[in-house]
């Protein structure tokens, strides 16, 4: 079956490695935070100036100059600091942030990745993410493998305005874990009951398949 | 002996000099860190015709949503648009013109302003709709976009505590774009929350030292919350 | 949980993988601020073939003195030869390879090159010998070189407290060239006065951030005076 | 009678006005700091991250962490910051510093000034001395008027390699005042006792020279 949002978030925390410094994105991939596996210690870097972002806060706690790059409310953890957004972002284009987690509207086999406007119908902006993609050291994309009405998001060529080229490293969706190399699509993981024939099926992108492919541990 | 002291006692001296068709950076991300009673004066002034450079726009009904409301800004540069209704609407219409920008090139070229590079190069925005028309260049093998730098005619920035020198400091992440806005006007207005004798605070730990400071103006501040979060709402 | 314990407590370790013909970002202004131990620990090491960048290149006989004295350095890059007789005698001489870069320009280089910016124009140098064999661009009607930025294999850094994160800061003017270096170098050692608790550095007040930071150790240091000068001397 | 090194000094510091951001060479410029006219304050800028610099310490005051931009020990005046290389520079280059003096070896009649260099003799190395003229609002040279061998350091065009073009705006000699415009020296003050004569004779760029000129009140 499809993974739900908190199943894909915990399958993204299985990335994670100690020492990490990561940049989530808002939505699913800010969830991961919540699954960090045990023994290992990350820090969070938010785009609004924060390196070291802690919990949510306690209504004690709650304070207007203390948010997240989703203008959430937020607390500082043990070892935090807190810098100007052209520190930030020396930071996040200068390559010293880990790994970036971020959501898409599409991803296609070149690495190409685009999440920030439908012609004609949406502009969200960028924000960080066009600086994010070009500067983290290893950029997975968190989204549903296909929209509503079935059509996949894993594509040959993205259709929608680039968000960054030749950048995205791995994909993991609501159906599969995939690596993007070579002009291709790779997949490594299934979702727990999801068959590769349904994969195949809502990957528009060229996909490899190897002989068997593993269940996801989430 | 007045050369250092900076501290003006109204809204109207401390935007005095703001005309029609100038431009403006705006520090803040989102409502954190924005000066408030600074935007709530141009309001009052009916300037228009403003270029504005603030990575959002405040939201509907509040901070630099309210120079949308009146149509006083002309054009915007910022990296998000996403949450307030009536700059997408007004985007959409073609009613303001956007500059959409990336968050950290638009923290680097207001640094840069005030640094005194003209432009510099960037990994950013390559093979996106952000390079069209800028110069690609390829450096170790990687190609990189050119970027230049933003200054303003004046630069709002809201602070936490400052001296009558304009040395400030901003508190917690209300610091956000505001340190390289105050280095890139032509004049800079400080509006903070407190102010401070010289000496208060530590030389070593001012953020923006005054030299990058024209005005300073003591402010009262509403520090709306746009999303407020708690632990217990997980 | 080692993930952030960024603690070694030797200097072998500190310097551990620094080989011949690496680049070694050192911060410090004359004899202030400077990686004391680091430097002695290059010195000890006998590594050859080096590229150091450096405002100055410490005094005779202290400093990054002693590494010219061994004939470790291949080249320096620095803005300033002046009172360092075996600087000026092993450039004078053509010994030692010498990139001359204005101070500015060598901070703005080290820190383009930990924020990933490969290139960017400055006013500084231009019609200057500097400029030669650089690309001149106008900007609104005045011209700029591009300057290129630098990154190290290594980076050696002074600060006054730091906390096993690698979150450092500065004690007063031996601030200088430490941060813009600590960003800069591939593995960015710090060797500290003091080590805190995490915590202890109010985050607003952090100089350097510690994801700059690989190692951090704790160090001994003499701290020269070059020119002791008095009140009383005047 | 040409001007001696603290006379120079007290001369250079009339052209500071209140309220000023200043950067003062090392030599004679610094010199000038302890002049400052009665009624105004000044701030003094260090390039190694010093803003607000204040008077020599006490033997129990001095901190081999506080220092200037000649090495010398210092303090620090009420309403300093302090900063890094990059902010430093940021501030020289960026335009926000009112007013540089400093010393040179030639200076020329087109505005170029040479100071840090003499081919197969010395090098001293520029400094930031190059971001100084590139960058300050208004930039004073000191020196003598001519060498110890009598010839002329206000040239025509200087022959020593540059620290910047068309960039000095004031010379002060132990001679003279000058002014730099329009391709010429224009003389606006001489030392006491001096004559224009003398003046002429020893400067080897065109000197435009009005039909009075005052003498210097130092």
């Amino acid at each position: 079956m499809a993974l739900n949002r908190e199943q894909i978030a915990k399958r993204v925390a299985q990335e994670f490695c100690d020492g990490d410094y990561i940049n989530l994105g808002i939505g699913i991939p800010t969830l991961a935070a919540n699954y960090v596996p045990k023994g290992i210690e990350v820090m969070l870097q938010s785009e609004n100036g924060l390196l070291g972002m802690g919990a949510y806060p306690t209504e004690e706690q709650v304070d207007a100059d203390m948010i997240n790059a989703g203008k959430e409310t937020v607390t500082a953890a043990t070892g935090a600091s807190i810098f100007s957004s052209a520190e930030s972002f020396a930071m996040i284009r200068g390559g010293h942030v880990d790994l970036t987690v971020l959501g898409a509207f599409e991803v296609d086999s070149q690495g190409n990745i685009a999440s920030w406007m439908i012609p004609g119908k949406l502009i969200k902006g960028m924000g960080g993410a066009m600086d994010l993609v070009a500067g983290a050291r290893n950029i997975i994309v968190t989204m549903t493998h296909a929209d509503k009405h079935g059509n996949s998001k894993l594509l040959e060529a993205c259709t929608l305005p680039l968000t960054g080229v030749n950048c995205i490293n791995r994909i993991i969706t609501d159906l599969a874990v995939l690596e993007v190399k070579d002009g291709a699509f790779h997949l490594l993981e299934r979702a727990p009951g999801v068959s590769v024939e349904e994969i195949v099926s809502k990957t528009a992108g060229k996909l490899i398949v190897k002989e068997t492919t593993p269940e996801m541990q989430v | 002996m007045a050369g250092f002291n900076k501290v003006v006692h109204s809204y109207a001296e401390a935007m005095a000099g703001l005309e029609n068709n100038m431009t403006i950076i705006a520090g803040g991300f989102g409502l954190c860190g924005i000066p408030e009673g600074l935007i709530a004066q141009i309001k009052t002034m009916g300037t228009t015709g403003l270029t504005v450079v603030s990575n959002n726009c405040g939201v509907d009904g509040f901070g630099l949503g309210l120079l949308l409301e009146q149509k006083q800004i002309k054009k915007m540069i910022s990296s998000y648009v996403g949450e307030n209704a009536l700059f997408e609407q007004q985007l959409l219409n073609g009613e303001l013109e956007v500059e959409l920008t990336p968050q950290g090139t638009l923290a680097e070229k207001m640094r840069a302003g005030g640094a005194g590079i003209p432009a510099f190069y960037t990994a950013t925005g390559y093979g996106t709709p952000v390079s069209e028309g800028k110069e690609v260049r390829e450096f170790n093998g990687r190609p990189y976009i050119m970027e230049e730098s933003i200054t303003g005619d004046f630069a709002i920035v809201k602070a936490w505590k400052a001296d009558r020198y304009g040395n400030c400091v901003y508190r917690h992440t209300a610091q956000n774009f505001n340190p390289m806005a105050a280095t890139a006007g032509k004049i800079t207005v400080l509006e903070v929350e407190e102010l401070v004798e010289p000496g208060e605070l530590s030389p070593s730990q001012i953020h923006t030292p005054g030299i990058y400071v024209d005005r300073v103006i003591v402010g009262q501040f509403e520090k709306r919350i746009e999303r407020k979060v708690l632990s217990s709402s997980l």
